[in-house]
């Protein structure tokens, strides 16, 4: 796609079921004017870290408490204007009823008990230590995505670097894609989200939703593309990696090579790349 | 039709590639035995005062038209398009989507495209657009306009005479676009050259001179009850002599004449004398029948409006001279389209009259108010409904009987269920035909608008096929085996159509299977109807 | 197979090439109305002619009783009775049959069934001849019908007694 | 009859006209004594400051929505995040960091035009209009 | 191929090249951006005006209404109402029903046998679907173009804009590109309905074979300004507002040509000045007609009151008195009353 031009005439022609040049048509979109051609680029930004599969491993050794999680979370949603809506102040400045707004709950990234995350590994006698252990939850970014498949238009799809993601202009709020995946990653923006973020915490680099769009976490594709690892990662202090599954050399690897991990529901054949050291 | 026998082989190797079809205009007509009526009598013509009496023959190239034809017809058109915004409507706003081709009785019967309403009008349209529209003066055959010549007469002529303005394409066209209003502006113009036929104006003549179609004179037509008294006396040994040209009767009593010379309309006739006179005999009723309007249906319709006019006439002269209060009217079609949609403003008011009241329920007739006149079928429902009479449907019980509606009573008034209610008292079985075949959607006896002669008895019984048809199905499934209707036209006409397409099948009139039914107070035990067949359980005892 | 089962199996192709041929002989645009229009109450042609081909080819092949054979055959040569139709055109169209039998057969038949072609060949003879007695009725009953009506409607009873005066 | 012609049902038939015309006449009625100029556009200091848009001011004018469409494409599914105009001047491909930057006056430049045109378009349902102050202006 | 609808066809290839060849060739923008839409808008509105009084000149002398069901009779039958209307308010509905829904085209209904000789009914409803969509399908599209011609904008019409782009697309995203602006699905139905109704017309013979040039030629006319429309809204983009204070300048009188707009813009409005302009002259005038036709827009009571023609004249006719002059020696006779007994001289 070099030519804007080009690519108007060709998106004009073939909606219209002509084909071949027609001077007439150029004309249309000369709008009248001779104009010299024009070429524009599109390029990735240099910086932009790639894969081929990224994928996240969670040392959970090192969160020994719920508050540990904490900051991380935060993290998160203030990066992508997360609405909390259980926020105390929010729920009074806009009249609502805590125990109703929690049907709305979004979440991103979020804590979760070992018997939930892994219900095919609890059995009646765990670990003690694993049994009460927080864990760490999030999309989890699988190979083989359900929720791409039964998306119907497309706004949920697997980009080249393994990255499930949503694109928010697509999303016709049909919920598909929630009730296909099995990990419960997704939320429904059941109403506009805005009033529940805070104004001095939004975040005006990263868009909002609206009322009737699913969301879900992104794996910080927009901090990526600039060469920047994931929020998370980055508030882990350290528990936290961040990688390239299909290359040997990455940390990601050098962790599942020399720690014994386990994955969310690998029974299912999903392939999720979030991989937990316990 | 395809005018060579194509040869087997031919056919079957020149599938899909016939040869280019010509457009409608370039068909040229071809007029065919059967399918039109007799030109009419001079004599009749003549006697009634309408231009270019003379003695013709569609068949032959000369029509002995007069010289400027082509001028009459160019000057009638424009006064009908001032005196009538239908027709100038009609003319302007169709947009040929086609919703009406496969409506026609006549169209789904030859199988001749120009017998599709949107053509038999565009036969007009195409005159109109050339004489007296600037796109058609400029455009010519582009925007659909072609000159008068002797070629279009000729189909207008022929396509005209193939309506029987049964008004069942203007249901469903969503303009209302009624073919029935431009059949009858054509054939007002056809009549002012002289294209008549002659089983319509002679009828006219007839009807203008004795004041009935067959030309009946007064006597005879007493003569003619008289016999139907007899027959009646010799079944029920009731003697129902009615009351003729009485002044200061109540009520006037008007049908058409078929009821009164054509089987089987004659049993109706025998119907209405034992109902009158079994009121009288109850209630005192007192109504009267008149030999100077003694025809309710009127051909003029068939003419032009002004013949119309002039015969509908006689029907309020005749009250005004009896002095009645009002009139009840028999069982007919066209005669009824003529009573709702033009006699008052044509011959009214009627304010000599009262509005119609039933003397014996006193029920007062709202939707008659106007005009004056009550249709039998509504006051024989308002009888039963009332329990005025009494009946023994019984009677009726060796006929399977289904109801034929007519067409200018379903579409031009608006008659619906008062026949249905009063026939399914007098009889026990009743089945309805199916339903695109019935009430506002029915099919016309193919015979009506004055096309009930002999000479196009192919035409007749192509354009009865869609009638037939459905009386055919019911026959088979439920074995029906009599057509009731409330049309004379009808009783005329659906014998014949019966005969050729369901032969078992016989028609009847609504007040035939009341006088059946209805129990003449002193009557002897009755073993026949009224047609000398025996009632059902006396057969053994011929 | 022999050539009555061969036909057995050919039966839809057959009659509907048949029934297409007998619609064929209508004006070109009526006759596409004949075929597509399905309502046997608004297209009574079209839906007497397609049963009536059907149930012909069956007899055709099966028993050739007479008065089955009447039951199909008559109601569509009493349509062609009144249609604008001559004697020839209106019975002709039985003998297309041949022809399209013919044509649906030629690559598969053999010399010795020559004899079996021909036995049905005459059978169609057979369908046509009784074609031709039903229209012959039919234009009968329809000259009965035009004189019962004149004598019905002139009464002549009474124009003997001089009571009917016509001008 | 010919020579004076006179309206039939005269009162449902003028009435019916007026309504025709008077529908007819609506856009004319509706406007009557008002200029209604296009709108003004007003650049902030730094749209003023950068004289040039991504593409010329023609073409933007007619074909934004269509170069918006494109970036948000390139951008969410490809992640393609520069876009390198016939200048040859990259510009971030983002509604929110680049275009609203410079436009950060959402009222008086995107919604004159949009009003004036009768558009509504979303886009401000999730891009906050004005980045660099965190406003919550409507 | 049939002559008819190619002379149709070309004769809006013709106009299309006129315009084409005017704006963008010789630069007649004044020509075709202002006087040709003042001209045809007047023409159109004249037109039809004159068109409706010309048919209003002519009076309804009868009462022909075509009765479509049961009419009002004895109190305790139900009447058809709207089919059969007995007072100028059932009239009213009766014609709201045919012109807002075209209930006689709804009436279409066929049967056919089922295996074993039942008979059912069959939808056959395409034409009064198609001609349903057809026409609210403009009716929209005529009235969100008066965003062009208000301003500020009334709120109905832009209530109507955002229920017509209401239809999310994302559906069709891999197809086409429509994501921004939002899609019209108004002027989708409007040119699917206009190429159903002329296939129908060109492929169903019996339509075929009553259709005339000049029912193809509104049709082709339609399909190239929808077509226009569409090309201008999603493929080759225009400049919104500059065409909008152009349309704004011919609404308030001070026209001016816009800077920069394409030649396809002047295109689309010389389509729509033709079909305004050929509008009073046309079968499009059924738009007017319908409200006229004296089969739907008169109550079924003629029985009840008496409705006058203004042009009734007096008609010979064969009063009583020459009947009995004819027939009075019979009539005495045969026992009948007369009115005036036989004379020595004869009758």
């Amino acid at each position: 796609m070099q030519n804007r031009r080009d690519f108007l005439k060709i998106a004009g022609l073939s909606a219209l079921g002509i084909t071949g040049a027609n001077p007439v048509l150029d004309a249309f979109a000369a709008g009248g004017h001779d104009a010299e051609e024009s070429v524009f680029r599109i390029l990735k930004n240099e910086k932009a870290l790639k894969a081929e599969q990224w994928a996240m491993v969670i040392d959970t050794r090192k969160f020994e408490s719920e508050e540990a999680l904490e900051p991380i979370v935060e993290a998160c949603h203030k990066l992508h204007n997360v609405p909390d809506f259980g926020d105390p102040e929010l729920i009074e400045e806009n009249g609502d009823c805590a125990e109703a707004n929690k049907r709305h709950e979004i979440k991103w990234i979020w804590e979760e008990e070992y018997g939930h995350a892994f219900p095919g590994k609890a059995g009646e006698f765990v670990n003690d230590r694993i049994k009460h252990l927080p864990f760490l939850v999030l999309c989890n970014h699988c190979e083989e995505p359900p929720c791409v498949r039964v998306c119907p238009t497309k706004a949920t799809f697997k980009r080249e670097d393994g990255i499930v993601l949503m694109d928010f202009h697509r999303c016709i709020g049909c919920r598909f894609c929630m009730a296909a995946c099995p990990y419960g990653s997704r939320s429904f923006n059941f109403r506009d989200p805005r009033p529940f973020i805070k104004k001095e915490d939004r975040n005006p680099e990263f868009p909002t939703r609206m009322k009737g769009v699913v969301e879900k976490c992104n794996f910080c594709a927009e901090r990526l593309a600039v060469g920047k690892e994931p929020a998370c990662v980055e508030a882990s202090d350290g528990a936290i990696a961040f990688g390239d599954l299909s290359d040997p050399e990455s940390s990601v690897r050098e962790l599942l090579k020399s720690n014994y991990t386990i994955r969310r529901k690998q029974g299912l054949g999903t392939g999720p790349a979030v991989y937990y050291i316990v | 039709m395809a005018d060579d026998l194509a040869k087997p082989d031919e056919l079957l190797s020149g599938i899909g590639h016939k040869p280019p079809k010509t457009g409608w205009m370039d068909t040229p007509v071809n007029i065919r035995k059967g399918m039109y009526c007799y030109a009419s009598n001079p004599k009749s013509v003549d006697y009634l005062g309408l231009p270019n009496a003379r003695q013709w023959n569609p068949m032959e190239e000369d029509w002995k038209l007069p010289e400027n034809w082509k001028q009459i017809l160019h000057e009638g058109f424009r006064e009908r398009l001032d005196r009538f915004r239908s027709f100038k409507v009609f003319m302007d706003i169709c947009v040929r989507c086609g919703a009406c081709a496969d409506k026609c009785h006549f169209f789904i019967g030859t199988g001749d495209p120009k017998n599709m309403p949107v053509l038999r009008a565009e036969l007009l349209r195409s005159i109109y657009r050339n004489d007296f529209t600037l796109a058609g003066k400029l455009l010519g055959k582009v925007a659909g306009a072609r000159e008068m010549t002797f070629d279009v007469l000729k189909e207008w002529w022929y396509y005209l005479f193939q309506c029987t303005e049964c008004r069942r394409c203007s249901v469903f066209c969503p303009y209302g676009i009624d073919t029935a209003e431009i059949t009858i502006m054509g054939r007002e113009l056809l009549n002012l050259i002289g294209l008549n036929i002659d089983w319509i104006a002679t009828p006219v003549a007839n009807c203008y001179r004795t004041g009935n179609h067959l030309g009946i004179q007064p006597h005879a037509f007493k003569d003619m009850l008289d016999f139907f008294v007899e027959d009646v006396e010799d079944i029920t040994g009731v003697n129902v002599e009615p009351q003729y040209n009485k002044k200061g009767a109540d009520i006037l009593f008007i049908t058409p004449s078929g009821d009164v010379f054509a089987d089987p309309g004659t049993y109706t006739c025998m119907g209405y004398l034992i109902l009158f006179h079994y009121l009288k005999e109850k209630y005192g009723f007192d109504i009267t029948w008149s030999t100077y309007a003694s025809e309710g249906g009127n051909f003029g319709f068939f003419t032009s409006h002004e013949t119309m006019k002039r015969l509908n006439s006689k029907m309020y002269a005749e009250a005004k001279r009896l002095g009645v209060k009002w009139i009840l009217g028999g069982e007919c079609g066209h005669m009824w389209r003529v009573i709702n949609q033009y006699m008052d403003t044509m011959n009214g008011p009627a304010d000599f009259m009262e509005v119609p009241v039933s003397p014996i329920t006193g029920t007062k007739f709202e939707n008659a108010s106007g005009t004056k006149m009550v249709h039998i079928a509504e006051f024989t429902a308002d009888l039963i409904k009332h329990g005025k009479l009494e009946l023994d449907p019984s009677r009726n019980d060796n006929l399977k009987v289904t109801y034929h509606d007519s067409c200018n009573p379903s579409r031009g008034m608006g008659m619906l269920d008062e026949p249905r209610y009063v026939i399914q008292n007098a009889c026990n079985h009743f089945y309805e035909m199916p339903a695109n075949t019935i009430r506002e959607n029915t099919f016309c006896c193919g015979s009506g608008a004055g096309l009930n002669a002999g000479e196009d008895m192919e035409l007749r019984m192509t354009g009865g096929l869609p009638r037939a048809n459905a009386v055919k199905y019911v026959h088979e499934k439920h074995g029906v085996n009599m057509l009731s209707c409330v049309c004379a036209v009808d009783r005329a006409a659906l014998p014949a159509l019966m005969e050729y397409w369901v032969p078992e099948v016989d028609v009847v009139g609504m007040t035939e299977l009341v006088g059946n039914a209805l129990i003449l107070p002193g009557e002897k035990e009755r073993e026949t109807d009224l047609r000398g067949e025996p009632l059902p359980g006396m057969e053994e005892e011929e | 197979m022999n050539l009555k089962e061969l036909l057995e199996k050919r039966k839809t192709a057959i009659t509907k090439k048949w029934f297409d041929t007998v619609v064929e002989t209508y004006p070109s645009d009526t006759s596409r109305f004949l075929k597509k229009q399905k309502d046997p109450f608004d297209n009574p042609v079209g839906s007497t002619t397609l049963q009536g081909v059907e149930g012909m080819f069956d007899e055709l092949l099966g028993n050739m009783d007479q008065e089955v054979i009447t039951s199909f055959l008559d109601p569509i040569i009493r349509i062609r009775a009144v249609q604008a139709f001559s004697a020839s055109k209106a019975t002709g169209f039985i003998f297309f049959l041949k022809a399209i039998i013919r044509e649906s057969i030629k690559d598969e038949i053999r010399q010795n069934q020559t004899d079996e072609l021909l036995s049905i060949e005459s059978r169609i003879d057979e369908l046509g001849l009784i074609a031709f007695d039903i229209y012959m009725s039919c234009r009968e009953t329809l000259f009965r019908i035009k004189a019962e009506e004149e004598k019905k409607r002139t009464f002549s009873a009474f124009e003997r007694a001089g009571l009917i005066k016509e001008i | 009859m010919a020579n004076n012609k006179q309206i039939y049902d005269k009162g449902k038939v003028v009435a019916g006209l007026v309504i025709f015309v008077f529908i007819v006449l609506s856009p004319f009625l509706y406007n009557l004594g008002k200029a209604a100029p296009a709108p003004e556009l007003k650049l902030t200091d730094k749209a003023k400051a950068a004289k040039e848009c991504v593409l010329p001011k023609e073409e933007m004018k007619a074909g934004h929505m269509q170069l918006l469409d494109l970036w948000r494409e390139k951008v969410v599914r490809e992640a393609s995040r520069v876009y390198v105009n016939t200048e040859g001047k990259e510009f971030a491909m983002s509604l929110s960091n680049t275009c609203l930057d410079c436009h950060s006056n959402k009222a008086d430049f995107c919604d004159r035009c949009h009003n004036y045109a009768s558009v509504s378009p979303y886009c401000w349902d999730c891009h906050i209009d004005n980045p660099k102050e965190i406003s919550d202006a409507k | 191929m049939n002559s008819k609808y190619m002379f149709s066809l070309a004769a809006v290839i013709v106009l299309f090249l006129l315009a084409y060849i005017g704006v963008a060739g010789i630069g007649l923008y004044g020509f075709f951006g202002i006087f040709i839409p003042y001209a045809a808008a007047f023409i159109f509105a004249v037109g039809v005006v004159y068109r409706v009084v010309d048919w209003a000149q002519s009076p309804v002398p009868f009462r022909i209404p075509s009765t479509c069901g049961q009419q009002k009779s004895l109190p305790w039958i139900k009447p058809a109402s709207f089919d059969n209307p007995a007072c100028n308010g059932t009239v009213l509905i009766r014609m709201i029903l045919e012109i807002v829904l075209f209930r006689s085209l709804f009436r279409n209904m066929r049967f056919h046998f089922n295996k074993g000789n039942k008979f059912s009914y069959e939808w056959e409803k395409w034409l009064w679907l198609g001609a349903l969509a057809f026409h609210w399908a403009f009716f929209v599209v005529v009235i969100r173009h008066l965003r062009f011609f208000t301003e500020p904008v009334p709120v109905c019409i832009q209530w109507l804009e955002s229920l017509d782009s209401f239809f999310r697309l994302e559906f069709f995203a891999d197809f086409v590109q429509v994501g921004l602006p939002g899609v019209f699905i108004s002027g989708i139905v409007l040119l699917a309905a206009v190429i159903y109704l002329l296939l129908r017309r060109m492929l169903i013979p019996q339509v075929n074979y009553v259709s005339l040039a000049a029912d193809y030629f509104p049709l082709f006319l339609i399909i190239a300004i929808a077509v226009s429309g569409i090309m201008m809204r999603y493929f080759t983009k225009v400049d919104i507002v500059g065409i909008k204070e152009f349309t704004m300048g011919l609404v308030t009188f001070h026209p001016k040509i816009p800077e920069g707009v394409g030649s396809v813009f002047y295109i689309h409005i010389f389509f729509v000045s033709v079909l305004l302009a050929y509008f009073p002259f046309s079968k499009l005038m059924h738009l007017a007609g319908i409200f006229m036709s004296p089969t739907r827009n008169l109550a079924n009571n003629s029985r009840v009151k008496r409705h006058v023609n203004p042009w009734n004249y007096p008609v010979k006719v064969h009063t009583y008195e020459e009947y009995e002059d004819d027939f009075r020696e019979k009539m005495i006779e045969a026992g009948l009353p007369v009115e005036k007994e036989l004379t020595t001289n004869g009758g």
